[in-house]
């Protein structure tokens, strides 16, 4: 399998405006400390890590939401790394995100059939009423959503609002940034099984984060474990659940409260 | 519904007497006498400078500096640090006798030296003296005994009126050389009835009598005039009683106050109303001109806009002036404007337009008494657009002979000289006036020179004369001055609208 | 008469819908019970009708809090107040708004002490060392003299128990109160929280949605939806075998990284059409008068 | 160090700021029609004597060069001398201050007063009647502006109750031992009680009709940041240990309630500063509003430069405050 | 399914429409149609004068003239129907202002918030500069230099108030541009200015909306406080601050030459004000 994303020591700093001396720089303080990892066509990966370890900063320089400061990221052979927003335009329909927070990263006045179909404008799709109703359709919401606001749905509903907009552009790539950490379990379960088909159906390549290992460990056929912005463990996932070999893989297993009282911790 | 502010005093007499604050009332006897002032009092030196200039603060000057003749209130002169002056026989010097006794704030001797220094310091153009084309016609001062002699460089007939006019004080040589401008500022010397005790720019002066003072000491020891620009506020200064004597306030609050609680004096001034009229656009045609000035019934504004507080007038000159003359009358004539427009074409359908310009709130009333001229205006078929302008612009203007077609202005002349008055409004090359007619400049030009008075003066009323004739300015009023005053106080207005606590006496 | 009896107590939005339907649920002195359901099934709502801090657009329509065997809502407002204070304390969710940003970390342990129960300044600075020990925190001094934002959210978490604990309280409510902690923060918090309880032997009311925590910390459990409790059993019990086919779903539907094919069954149509109409028809009928 | 490292940043930004205000200042003012030379001509004057007086107060060189003369000027701390009172514009304006400042200042902390009283009251009464009606008096102190409020006081409290004196700042007649002119100030440190009482009767009106609106807008802010407050964790939580309404409020809501009012309060109080230009002016009060009306009046443009460069150093001094304030009251700057 | 009705009660809460939105928008309504139709119905021509019919009481006080509803003014005008023209004039500084003031100022506002950089630098330096200046002192100079009309009252006030908006929607829109629906639009492969356009402005609009009501308000207050100083417009058609001041002088003789434009004047000023509070509690719970 070729590899759609490669990554090579990969770095990325922010400046320290607390810390900024009245004249010259501020100092920078480094949240990605060179990761190195590829991400085959067709994969799913799972990247987690407790807050703090750069998961999400990670996931946001995937999709060049942010510019690393080191290293390269290539997508499908384009060297994206320090691609000018305009030049990276056109790939952007290939590569999408689907947010964490699915009430703030829905524009709160547009409705739902909007918010789907202005990427596909965007793009120059054709038949964009089609496609929306598609990819309702997809995700499992009923055709009169499209005429919705965010605010009048559920939070399960709008995460698949959320999921909807990034498929509905039917890109080669889509990062979820912890997108069930805000639901119930009964919805995070609704929306992992729709993800998990949609995966299977449109033959998208994914890139999971979370800090859920029992999530990941039913999603992803590989595992990226991310500790202060270093990668501690990058394994098939059957692998890393059977034998953790990191400490600090085996100290968050460890930490998972499972719905058994037969684990005692106290 | 009157706001009855006698039955609300005594409901509040609990509330005062619980008060921490004790505020003056009508009943005490007037130590120390309380002004409230119209304008603020932006610098000391009555000669130098624009406040020199500015009218309304003359009051202030002439009550701690003297003038080189006393002005009476009838506008008369009378001897004051000079007791004689005139011109020798062939008018190439003039001498003065200074009065001798008389001592400064300091004191210090005034002598014949300090009027000699004064009139050649005003005379100097490197002294920013604003009227040094006056002072400037006498030249080489000097002193003998106690007469200043002094060359006459250009004759000008008017050379001892402005000795009691603008910038005609006299100030301290020795301490003035002394200190210096900024020094004089802060502690200004004079031979005044009142000396400064204290000034607290944009708040107060505070006067103490001059016990020495040359024609007696004033009748109150102590006197504090508040500068209180807002004519609202000066009302409620007396109504409140915080002030004894206040000027200047809408003719309505006037009447409402002088029967009550408070007296009042309204006394014609030497200060008119008048219109402008710039020889341009549709004001070069006479009839135009004559309708205008016919169809403005000055009487009415004067009853019904000023509460009958005015004097009508049809030339420059009012009733006090040296030039008055009766016989110049230009009768208010509805039918007659109408007439004179329709010689020109004009009519209610077809109504002649020009701009009149005015200032708003600078006289009282000066914007509303543009408005009914021009309401008596339109029935007569004149459109006038009006256009509000500042003081300082409307200055601007006229120097730069720049007016609107029609344009109100106030003018002053405490002096009564028909030269201040007719000369420079109406004289052509003179940066006041607007109107550039040539038959107007060649009746003038003799007369500044003339030297026989009363041919001087028979000259001038000819000139009003021709004026009134022609209609080449609007002549509408004479103002009267409203003051209201404690019972305790009798107050005395001077014509030049000047407000002298030294001519106030206890009741 | 166990410590917290709740008796048929009903909250709704002024105007609104009902949040708790008759809610009925007992806390002994020195047990845990937690309180589990989705987002909106009223669980955080009880919590806060103990300890009188419900907000202002909701009100209690009808029922009765015996704490202690008086009932709070009998009482004047500023007794009920008073008794609360001295008896209940609060474990919030979020540690990192639950403190006073302007003051400082000791007054806000030590104030309950001194102005509600009088007690002397340095005794009460005494105390809340000792606390700051308890919750094992290095340095209790510096960290009493610190503003809270100088500190973790860890940090600040133990803070808040240590706060909770301080006046001896009979019945603490832990409001979710490790949600939002990384999984290992959470781990030592749901320790201490446990083991301060058992040391302490006070009552505590567990809110929280998740069973796994749940398995960990309590010894009874209520699971409830849409204000309704549907299921009240003993911890060990209900992982055995829910008695309520909602729960039961609920408990499916937990994650659980041992086994690869957990955490993906979604409470089925079935069951929440079931359970719905159980609402609905208690909304209908006196039946349960 | 963000303490110091604000402080020098904001310095700096002042500086441009004031440079700015400078340049348009000065450009602005000379294209105002009516010059000072025309207002000093008495009847009678000559061309020439325009031409002369005009050189006499360097007002006939070209405009880029007066600039230049104005500045260097100002950069060794002389902005001139007033064509009017002929005294050097710096000594006139800095007299002047202390009155502003003090009016200012009076009708600042009776807002606080009248309007921290309202939202506290409103808060505690937060969804009654009370609040309804602290909303409704709000939304009308807002609505009439403060010059308005000053007639209607004068009416009220200077003419039919006269308690209150109506002009001037104090009664003249009175002895004076202050050696500043910040009399209040100094009546109070000299214990001279019975000479602070003049000033504050002559205060009152001109700060009250100041502080309306700013109380108004006051109450209403620092209510709804008050009731936002109210909502968050650690209020609830200083609820369940057994505190009354009250002491939630003063003691753990105010304090960071305060925080997002004062900013505003900042730019407000710039405003309300502004406003003194009017309210002075109605209450004969002698500061430097008063002195820029009468400025303006007569053309007197390097008095009105050096009021308007006053009143910018003014403002950005008080928004240096306020940010410097913030800082100080929210913890979490200082000790970042 | 669970409906997110019955799961997020918030919605089900039912807002109470304010009384003051429907009362501010009531008396505003009157108000432009009156200012509109006041050439027709005005029962005099506010210009018209008759200085024997000066100073007439309202209609129900003893001494009233017929016809002259709320009665004359010291040159015999009528007063109502100088108020009805005086609302053309308060109307029209009020949009004119209001509209212009805020279109520059919410637009630099926006390119500052939205931008940053060196764009957020200069404008946050030039709106540092213009809150420098005092602004009823500045706002006299101005209308020395453009001479009082009604044109220069809304030019001053434009030029001193445009920091209000660009204050407010700058922040506004540095806040919304950290929103991760920002983000997502680069994601979908939007530009900047079509972000800004597009996502950011419609998320602002609400609190420029808010502001324009406000600055309406502020503008009628700004021509009265003007007139206060004789700076208003210079031709003598009628204004409210005019009047006010006008009325000022013979408050003991006419009082009603005073109160009715004070009143007009305070209930115009306070619907603008309600009415953008109203507006405000409108949009905000889509924003929550």
């Amino acid at each position: 399998m070729a590899d759609l994303y490669t990554i090579e020591d990969l770095r990325l700093s922010l400046a320290d405006m607390t810390a900024k001396p009245l004249f010259g720089h501020a100092p920078r303080i480094e949240i990605l400390k060179g990761l190195s990892f590829t991400i085959p066509k067709g994969a799913v990966v799972g990247i987690v890590g407790g807050s703090g370890s750069g998961k999400s900063t990670l996931g946001r320089a995937l999709v060049r939401l942010l510019e690393p400061s080191g290293g390269s990221v290539r997508f499908d052979g384009h060297d994206i790394t320090h691609l000018s927003e305009p030049a990276l335009r056109p790939l952007r329909r290939r590569f999408q995100m689907i947010f964490q927070d699915p009430m703030s990263s829905l524009n709160p006045r547009q409705r739902v059939g909007t918010i789907i179909a202005e990427p596909l404008r965007l793009h120059r799709m054709d038949a964009i009423p089609d496609r929306v109703a598609r990819t309702l359709g997809h995700v499992g919401l009923p055709q009169a959503f499209a005429s919705r606001y965010p605010h009048e749905l559920s939070g399960g509903q709008r995460q698949r609002v959320g999921i909807a907009r990034a498929i509905a552009l039917e890109p080669d790539f889509i990062l979820a940034d912890e997108i069930v950490s805000g639901l119930d379990v009964s919805s995070q379960a609704q929306v992992l099984n729709l993800l998990e088909r949609l995966v299977a159906d449109l033959g998208l390549t994914l890139a999971f984060i979370s800090h859920d290992l029992s999530v990941i460990r039913r999603l992803c056929q590989r595992t990226i474990v991310l500790h202060q912005g270093q990668i501690v463990e990058d394994r098939p996932t059957a692998d890393l659940f059977a034998d953790p070999k990191a400490p600090y893989t085996r100290e968050l297993l460890e930490a998972i409260p499972l719905p058994d009282p037969a684990q005692v911790w106290v | 519904m009157n706001l009855n502010r006698r039955s609300l005093l005594k409901l509040s007499a609990a509330t005062m007497a619980a008060g921490t604050i004790s505020l003056p009332s009508f009943a005490q006897a007037i130590d120390e006498l309380v002004i409230a002032y119209n304008v603020n009092l932006p610098s000391w030196d009555p000669t130098v400078g624009p406040s020199a200039v500015n009218p309304t603060i003359q009051g202030l000057y002439q009550s701690v500096f003297d003038q080189y003749i006393l002005q009476q209130p009838d506008l008369s002169p009378a001897p004051g640090l000079l007791t004689e002056w005139g011109w020798n026989d062939d008018k190439t010097q003039v001498w003065m006798t200074v009065r001798e006794g008389v001592t400064w704030h300091d004191g210090s001797p005034f002598t014949a030296e300090d009027v000699a220094w004064n009139l050649a310091r005003v005379a100097n153009p490197e002294t920013g003296s604003p009227i040094q084309f006056v002072w400037g016609t006498l030249a080489n001062h000097r002193v003998e005994g106690n007469r200043v002699i002094a060359d006459v460089a250009q004759f000008d007939p008017t050379i001892f009126k402005w000795m009691y006019f603008l910038t005609g004080y006299v100030l301290p040589k020795a301490y003035y050389e002394k200190v210096g401008a900024e020094g004089f500022e802060a502690a200004p010397v004079g031979t005044g009835p009142y000396m400064v005790e204290k000034f607290e720019r944009n708040a107060f002066v505070r006067l103490k009598a001059n016990a020495n003072y040359w024609g007696g000491k004033p009748d109150f020891d102590t006197v504090t005039i508040k500068f209180v620009p807002d004519a609202a506020a000066r009302v409620a200064e007396v109504e409140s009683g915080n002030s004894h004597v206040t000027l200047e306030m809408p003719y309505e609050e006037y009447d409402r106050l002088k029967g009550g609680p408070l007296a009042g004096v309204a006394a014609p001034i030497s200060d008119i109303g008048m219109i402008f009229l710039n020889d341009i656009e549709v004001m070069t045609d006479p009839n135009v001109r004559m309708a205008a000035a016919h169809a403005i019934d000055k009487q009415a504004i004067i009853d019904r806009l000023l509460s009958g507080y005015g004097v009508k007038i049809d030339s420059l000159q009012t009733p006090e002036y040296d030039a008055f003359d009766a016989s110049i009358t230009v009768a208010y004539d509805e039918a007659k404007a109408i007439e004179l427009l329709a010689a020109s074409g004009y009519g209610p359908d077809n109504p002649v337009k020009f701009k009149i310009q005015t200032t708003r709130g600078f006289k009282p009333k000066d914007y509303e008494m543009v408005q009914a001229i021009v309401g008596l205006w339109r029935r007569v078929g004149i459109e006038a657009e009006i256009e509000v302008y500042e003081i300082a612009k409307h200055y601007e203007l006229r120097a730069a002979d720049q007016l609107a077609p029609a344009a109100f202005y106030n003018w002053g002349n405490s002096v009564g000289d028909p030269t201040t008055s007719t000369g420079f409004a109406m004289f052509g090359p003179s940066p006041h006036s607007v109107w550039d007619g040539e038959d107007l400049i060649g009746m003038i030009g003799p007369l500044w020179g003339e030297a026989d008075e009363a041919k001087r003066i028979e000259g001038w009323k000819a000139v009003d004369k021709y004026i009134a004739d022609n209609a080449l300015v609007i002549p509408l009023l004479q103002y009267v001055q409203p003051i209201l005053h404690a019972p305790g106080v009798v107050v005395t207005p001077h014509a030049s609208g000047s407000l002298l606590p030294h001519l106030m006496k206890r009741a | 008469m166990s410590f917290l009896s709740i008796r048929n107590l009903s909250v709704r939005l002024k105007n609104g819908p009902p949040l708790l339907r008759r809610v009925s649920l007992d806390v002994a002195a020195g047990e845990v019970r937690g309180l589990v359901g989705e987002s909106g099934a009223g669980k955080s709502m009880i919590g806060k009708a103990v300890l009188g801090i419900l907000p202002p657009s909701v009100q209690i329509t009808e029922g009765e809090i015996f704490l202690d065997g008086t009932d709070l809502l009998r009482l004047p407002p500023k007794e009920s107040r008073r008794r609360i204070g001295a008896s209940c304390a609060l474990i919030p969710q979020d540690p990192l708004t639950a403190l006073n940003p302007s003051h400082r970390i000791g007054p806000q342990i030590t104030d309950r002490l001194v102005d509600i129960l009088g007690w002397t300044r340095a005794n009460a600075d005494a105390r809340a060392r000792d606390l700051l020990a308890e919750v094992q925190i290095a340095d209790p001094d510096r960290v009493l003299r610190s503003y809270p934002h100088e500190l973790s959210g860890g940090m600040r978490q133990r803070i808040l128990i240590a706060s909770a604990f301080a006046a001896e309280p009979k019945l603490i409510v832990a409001d979710e109160p490790t949600t939002a902690l990384d999984v290992t923060v959470q781990k030592q918090i749901l320790r201490l929280i446990a083991g301060m309880q058992a040391r302490h032997g006070t009552a505590l009311l567990f809110v929280t949605h998740d069973l796994g925590v749940v398995s960990k910390v309590c010894q009874r459990l209520s699971v409830l939806y849409s204000g309704l409790v549907v299921e009240d059993s003993t911890v060990p019990e209900f992982f055995a075998s829910p008695s309520h086919a909602y729960s039961a779903a609920l408990l499916a539907a937990t994650p659980k990284y041992t086994d690869p094919d957990a955490g993906l069954h979604p409470v089925p149509e079935a069951v929440v059409n079931a359970v719905r109409a159980e609402v609905a028809a208690f909304d209908r009928g006196p039946a349960h008068g | 160090m963000p303490f110091l490292r604000i402080l020098l940043l904001r310095l700096l930004t002042t500086l441009v700021t004031l440079a700015g205000v400078a340049v348009i200042v000065f450009f602005v003012i000379r294209v105002v029609p009516g010059n000072p030379i025309a207002m000093m001509l008495p009847p009678g004057a000559t061309d020439e004597d325009i031409a002369r007086l005009s050189a006499l107060y360097g007002l006939d060189k070209p405009l880029i060069t007066q600039f230049g003369i104005w500045l260097s000027g100002v950069m060794q701390g002389d902005f001139g001398t007033s064509i009017t009172t002929r005294q050097p514009v710096l000594g006139l304006v800095l007299g002047r201050l202390p009155a502003t400042l003090e009016l200012a200042i009076m009708a600042l902390v009776m807002a606080v007063l009248i309007g921290g009283a309202a939202a506290l009251i409103g808060t505690r009464g937060r969804g009654t009647r009370t609040e309804g009606a602290i909303d409704v008096v709000n939304g009308m102190a807002l609505s009439v502006p403060d010059f308005l409020w000053g007639l209607v006081l004068m009416l009220v409290f200077g003419v039919l109750f006269p308690v209150f004196h109506i002009s001037g700042r104090v009664t003249p007649s009175l002895d004076l031992p202050f050696t500043t002119n910040f009399y209040l100030f100094e009546s109070l440190i000299r214990l001279r009680f019975d000479l602070w009482a003049d000033l504050v009767a002559h205060m009152f009106m001109p700060a009250l009709a100041l502080a309306i609106p700013l109380a108004a807008i006051i109450g209403q802010l620092l209510k709804q940041s008050l009731k936002e407050t109210m909502n968050l964790d650690y209020v609830t939580l200083a609820r369940t240990k057994g505190y009354g309404e009250t002491h939630v409020i003063m003691h753990e809501a105010l304090r960071n309630a305060v925080l997002p009012t004062l900013t505003l309060v900042g730019v407000q109080f710039t405003f309300l500063i502004g406003g003194t230009v009017i309210i002075e002016r109605l209450f004969s009060y002698e500061g430097l509003g008063n002195m820029a009306i009468d400025a303006v009046i007569n053309r007197d443009l390097p008095l009105i430069q050096g009021i308007v460069i006053l009143f910018a150093v003014i403002f950005t001094a008080v928004n240096l405050i306020v940010d410097l304030l913030y800082t100080v009251l929210n913890p979490r700057l200082r000790h970042a | 399914m669970l409906d997110a009705r019955v799961l997020d009660g918030r919605s089900m809460v039912r807002r109470r429409v304010g009384v003051r939105l429907w009362l501010s928008a009531l008396w505003l309504g009157v108000l432009c149609l009156g200012a509109l139709l006041a050439p027709w119905i005005a029962p005099h021509d506010p210009l018209a004068q008759d200085l024997f019919l000066g100073r007439m009481p309202p209609i129900w006080v003893a001494g009233a003239e017929p016809g002259y509803w709320l009665g004359t003014d010291s040159l015999g005008r009528d007063v109502l129907s100088r108020l009805l023209h005086g609302a053309r004039v308060a109307l029209l500084v009020a949009l004119a202002a209001g509209s212009i003031t805020c279109l520059i100022g919410a637009t630099l506002g926006l390119l500052a918030g939205f931008l940053r950089g060196w764009v957020d630098l200069v404008i946050s330096r030039l709106i540092d500069i213009w809150m420098a200046f005092p602004p009823i002192l500045f706002s006299i100079l101005l209308i020395a230099v453009l001479g009082p009309s009604l044109t220069s009252i809304i030019i001053a006030i434009v030029v001193i108030d445009w920091t209000r908006f660009a204050r407010v929607v700058r922040a506004e829109a540095m806040a919304q541009g950290a929103m991760d629906y920002v983000a997502s639009a680069r994601v979908a492969g939007r530009g900047r200015v079509g972000t800004m356009l597009r996502e950011i402005l419609p998320n602002v609009l609400p609190t420029i909306v808010v502001l324009l009501t406000l600055e309406m308000g502020i503008a009628v207050i700004v021509e009265a406080i003007l007139s206060f100083v004789n700076l208003s417009i210079s031709t003598d058609d009628p204004t409210w601050g005019g009047m006010i001041s006008e009325g000022r002088t013979s408050i003991h003789q006419a009082w009603w030459v005073l109160v009715f434009p004070l009143i007009a004047l305070f209930l115009t000023v306070l619907a603008f004000s309600q009415l953008g509070e109203g507006l405000k509690d409108r949009f905000d719970p889509v924003l929550r």
